[in-house]
């Protein structure tokens, strides 16, 4: 019996659901706080998400006439399926991945555009002209980072020899700290990372002063909410992998909170000290200087790896 | 041309105090000057009714009770009150002042924005008069 | 929306937008990002002010007009209370003008702050909206101990000030003006230099001087065009022949521009109060004025911080005017916006509209009634004539 | 029939809902025909100085996000079905707070043509923050009542759409676009 509801414990509970969802939260408290200090503020209490999300998913829903019903009602879970599904194939908090097997980084990468793509649709469903916006502008984004993003995050792959998530940990708590050896690689990825969350300075999409609330503007209640936890839950493993990825991967829990503060601090940081970019500016800040620092520092890894061979 | 101009000011408000009053928790001190709620002495007003008629919101009403022994009540509105303390300036007689330390004057009723100035027993006598069915409200002039 | 040959795309700002703080609806076209087409259309914030006027007697006018716009309310009583002077006949003693002054350059400091905050808000820029507020806080303290109130300061009587100042409050405003000004200064670097920032104004926005001269723009947004116009600087009132300023002046006329002009103006601020705390008169702060104002007309102009003000009004000899005619800056300035619109991208409009430091509620005293059913019409003098004599024939 | 456990259930379930609404009440703010004074007193409460966010209180643009409508100004005619449209966008439970004299009581506009002056005549409002404009504490004061009766189990107000506003008829019900 015990063997039979392990895989659902660690589906639902510990590291895959629940838990997830409440580290989230804690997570965009954690964020909120640490842009409050920056602006000389005091900032949200500690319960502050928790309080926000209860209170959405307890209130009226609303759904606009001419809108898709059943896909205005089920983007949000996709949204979120797609986020909880990724975490399953990341290594957190110092315990193994409760599924893995070579190749699960692209699978975990693909899930997370899930949130995006469903973002998008959201958007293009509903019929007001901020959404319509809001959806154009956060898919123009998704094309712009995506690339730069996974080359970032191929780096230390190819270094590694596999795209097994487990395993590249193992290789960079082996080795020295990878931001040393690839540092625009990491920085690319921190940035593309502020992308992928559309953090400002990259929060064109949801703009409050130019499109409301983007492709969200329509969504009340328990969408919202949904979505508000899907976005949390790819913060953290956003964090994760980059901390995986190029901070000496995690060996135990104590390491992982450590590395993963000191990361968001200056995610945090770089948040508060930028004014947003716009779309037209965003794009052509990826593809003509992220992507092209990607490709090359990739090609640089190929060479000295190939070098390596040939010399040994 | 730089980037992050603000880099330093972040640090700085990072390791220093937050710059915020912990205001429902902890009161503050209201400068002298403010303008809050208006408070009336009905001991020194001889009835002019300047106040009432230059009041730019009609929130004053200067209610008489007995003209010849100066027997007054005010019904202030501090709803349509726009504190700009006209009143005060014009009053010779120093019987309006402007409190500064009255201006938490929310309220989740509007009945807490009718206030009746003046001696207890005239304000007993005109409510006791305005109940009475049949006579109106005394005539204010 | 009409369904023309081409689809177009309107995205609507406002009347309740996050970025307009105040209700006002604009009408963008848009293709794509690119923006082909703007309206404006006002009057959320109509509350018949001018009208009003005519049912009320001089000293509530003052006070109602004050409240034509909250960020500029001084301004405003100020024009109204330099008119009804003059139709009186009646000179405010010297403290007296130079304290309108003192609140009317205060007044300057709160609202440019305001303005470069919410501009920076515009922009994504939320720390630096953050940390001009925090700032801002200083000179609204100010204003408040010195008056009573952070906003409708009520600082002028008919025939003078409310209020005094003494050696204690003088000493405060200028350790505080110390402040502000080494605040600002920072502020100007970031303006200048901040690369990301700079992507958002530089070169946004250009308004030629000559354009700027043919749509009647005033205060800042022309000055930041090159186009010298100041009342304080070209017929000065009240305490201004005084204590003079010097007319800022940039020549580019883009963001940056406006950015720059406002935040010199606001060194110029900073000097003037100082040179006033220190060289202002001791004697009376206010005269007496009769209830009853002579007849006549009588026109004010006074420098508000987005531009010229301007005050017609009209007396008949009693307690009431026969009309007052209020026309803001802010009116001046939309002109420039639908202008300078087409050809930019969307999410540059907010900049824009903040770039004239828009205000609504100082507009909304006009309504255009446009019937759904019909098309507008336009006719001139003598069509109309025919028209009425057509009708009734 | 509902067992006990079901209703200690839902007792629990109501109670955790309150706490949050109380924890959490994002506002929108709609100006109705004011001069700007209360608007910017609003605004300088999410600023360094007051900053309301440690309260809980976030600004947001959508109504549909938004529980607290925080109504500035005398009600002008012309903003006056906006200001109904956006009180319906906002869903259930929602709460209106009016800030200033001229959305109490009309203010100093009471009796211009254009202006109905009392926010009370066209939507239900459950705190009057009186003040001209109030101050920014003032504010915070006022949202703070709103969140104690909230605690003492106050319900939202009933909509009526109002009948005896002269020149004014209900737009069709919005589709959502703002």
């Amino acid at each position: 019996m015990n063997l039979s509801l392990h895989p659902l414990i660690l589906l639902l509970v510990f590291p895959g659901g629940l838990f997830l969802m409440n580290i989230g939260l804690l997570y965009e408290w954690a964020d909120r706080k640490l842009v409050a200090r920056f602006q000389s503020r005091v900032g949200p209490r500690w319960f502050q998400p928790f309080a926000d999300t209860v209170k959405l998913l307890a209130k009226e829903e609303i759904i606009p006439n001419g809108v898709h019903k059943f896909m205005f009602q089920a983007l949000p879970i996709i949204a979120l399926t797609g986020a909880l599904t990724a975490a399953l194939y990341i290594p957190m908090f110092g315990f193994e991945a409760a599924f893995s097997f070579e190749g699960d980084l692209i699978v975990a990468l693909y899930m997370l555009s899930m949130m995006t793509l469903s973002i998008g649709l959201a958007g293009a469903n509903t019929l007001s002209r901020f959404t319509i916006i809001g959806a154009t502008r956060a898919l123009t984004q998704m094309f712009s980072y995506e690339a730069p993003f996974l080359l970032a995050l191929l780096g230390p792959a190819i270094a590694a020899g596999t795209w097994n998530i487990g395993k590249i940990n193992t290789f960079t708590g082996e080795n020295i700290w990878l931001i040393l050896a690839q540092p625009i690689g990491f920085i690319i990825a921190v940035v593309g990372l502020m992308g992928k969350l559309e953090l400002p300075p990259f929060d064109a999409p949801e703009a409050e002063t130019e499109i409301v609330a983007g492709a969200l503007t329509e969504y009340s209640g328990r969408g919202l909410a949904l979505f508000h936890i899907g976005k949390n839950v790819e913060l953290v493993i956003g964090l994760t992998l980059v901390v995986i990825f190029y901070l000496g991967g995690i060996a135990n829990p104590i390491e992982f909170i450590l590395k993963s503060a000191g990361l968001f601090l200056v995610v945090s940081a770089l948040q508060s000290m930028f004014a947003r970019l716009r779309i037209d500016q965003t794009v052509g800040l990826w593809w003509r200087l992220g992507a092209l620092m990607g490709l090359l520092q990739l090609l640089a890894i190929i060479f000295g790896r190939y070098l390596g061979e040939i010399l040994r | 041309m730089a980037i992050g101009v603000l880099f330093g000011d972040l640090v700085k408000a990072f390791f220093t105090k937050p710059a915020t009053q912990n205001y429902p928790f902890t009161k503050t001190i209201a400068p002298e000057r403010l303008r809050g709620k208006l408070v009336y002495d009905p001991e020194k007003c001889i009835g002019c009714m300047l106040c009432m008629k230059d009041c730019p919101s009609n929130a004053i009403e200067l209610l008489t009770v007995d003209k010849i022994n100066k027997r007054f009540v005010m019904r202030y509105h501090p709803d349509r009150c726009v504190f700009c303390a006209q009143c005060v300036q014009l009053c010779r007689f120093n019987c309006l002042n402007m409190s500064n330390s009255l201006w938490e004057m929310a309220s989740t009723s509007k009945e807490a924005f009718e206030v009746y100035y003046g001696r207890e027993e005239d304000i007993a006598f005109l409510l006791e008069r305005a109940a009475q069915p049949g006579i109106n409200e005394p005539p204010c002039e | 929306m009409t369904e023309a040959k081409k689809e177009k795309f309107i995205v609507p700002i406002g009347p309740q937008h996050p970025a307009l703080k105040e209700p006002g609806n604009f009408e963008f076209t848009v293709d794509g990002e690119i923006v082909t087409d703007a309206t404006v259309r006002l009057g959320f914030v109509h509350r018949g002010i001018e009208k009003a006027c005519e049912t009320r007697n001089y000293t509530q006018d003052m006070y109602l007009l004050e409240r034509v716009c909250g960020i500029c309310s001084h301004v405003h009583a100020t024009a109204f209370v330099l008119g009804v002077e003059k139709l009186a006949g009646v000179q405010a003693p010297p403290r007296a003008e130079a304290i309108r002054v003192l609140a009317a350059e205060l007044e300057r400091i709160h609202s440019h702050l305001l303005w470069f905050g919410v501009a920076a808000h515009e922009a994504g820029f939320d720390t630096l909206f953050m940390y001009t507020w925090r700032d801002r806080e200083v000179v609204m303290d100010i204003l408040e101990t010195l008056s009573g109130s952070r906003v409708h300061y009520s600082v002028n009587i008919l025939g003078g000030v409310k209020i005094d100042i003494d050696q204690k409050l003088s000493d405060l405003i200028k350790k505080d003006m110390d402040f502000l000004e080494e605040r600002t200064e920072h502020y100007m670097k970031v303006v200048t230099t901040d690369e990301t920032f700079l992507g958002r104004t530089r070169g946004i926005g250009t308004l030629s001087r000559d354009r700027a001269k043919l749509l009647g723009a005033v205060g800042p947004t022309a000055r930041a065009s090159g186009v010298k116009r100041d009342v304080r600087v070209n017929a000065p009132y009240s305490g201004y022949k005084e204590f003079p300023v010097k007319m800022v002046i940039d020549q580019t006329g883009d963001l940056e521009a406006r950015f720059v002009v406002r935040l010199k103006e606001l060194y110029e601020s900073y000097r003037l109060i100082r040179e006033i705390l220190e060289k202002i008169q001791p004697g009376e702060i206010s005269t007496r004025i009769k209830r009853k104002i002579p007849e006549g007309e009588v026109i004010s102009r006074v420098e508000a911080p987005r531009g010229e003000l301007f005050y017609f009004i009209k007396s008949n000899g009693t307690e009431m005017p026969d009309r007052v005619k209020v026309r803001t800056p802010s009116l001046c300035n939309w002109g420039t916006i639908t202008d300078v619109a087409v050809g930019h991208k969307l999410a540059d409009m907010p900049m824009l509209l903040a770039g004239i430091d828009p205000c609504f509620s100082c507009n909304d005293r006009m309504v255009e009634i446009r019937s759904d059913s019909q098309p507008s019409q336009m006719m001139n003098w003598d069509g109309l004539r025919k028209y009425g004599i057509e009708y009734y024939k | 029939m509902r067992t006990d456990s079901e209703n200690y259930y839902n007792q629990i379930v109501n109670k955790l809902k309150n706490w949050a609404r109380i924890n959490s009440p994002w506002a929108i703010h709609f100006n109705s025909g004011s001069c700007n004074g209360c608007d910017i007193e609003i605004l300088a409460t999410l600023t360094p100085r007051y900053d309301v966010e440690r309260l809980g209180i976030k600004l947001q643009g959508s109504p549909r996000h938004a529980d607290v409508l925080i109504a500035t100004g005398p009600v002008t005619l012309q903003a006056l079905d906006r200001l109904i449209r956006v009180y319906e966008q906002m869903p259930d439970p929602k709460y209106v707070i009016a800030v200033g004299s001229c959305a109490l009581s009309g203010g100093v506009f009471d009796g211009c043509y254009s202006v109905i002056g009392d926010l009370n005549k066209v939507i239900p409002v459950d705190v009057y923050i009186p003040g001209c404009p109030p101050r920014p504490e003032a504010i915070i004061f006022g949202v703070v009542q709103l969140l104690d009766s909230l605690k003492k189990g106050k319900k939202p107000a009933k909509f009526v759409v109002p009948n005896d506003i002269p020149d004014f008829k209900l737009e069709e019900k919005s589709n959502g676009n703002n």
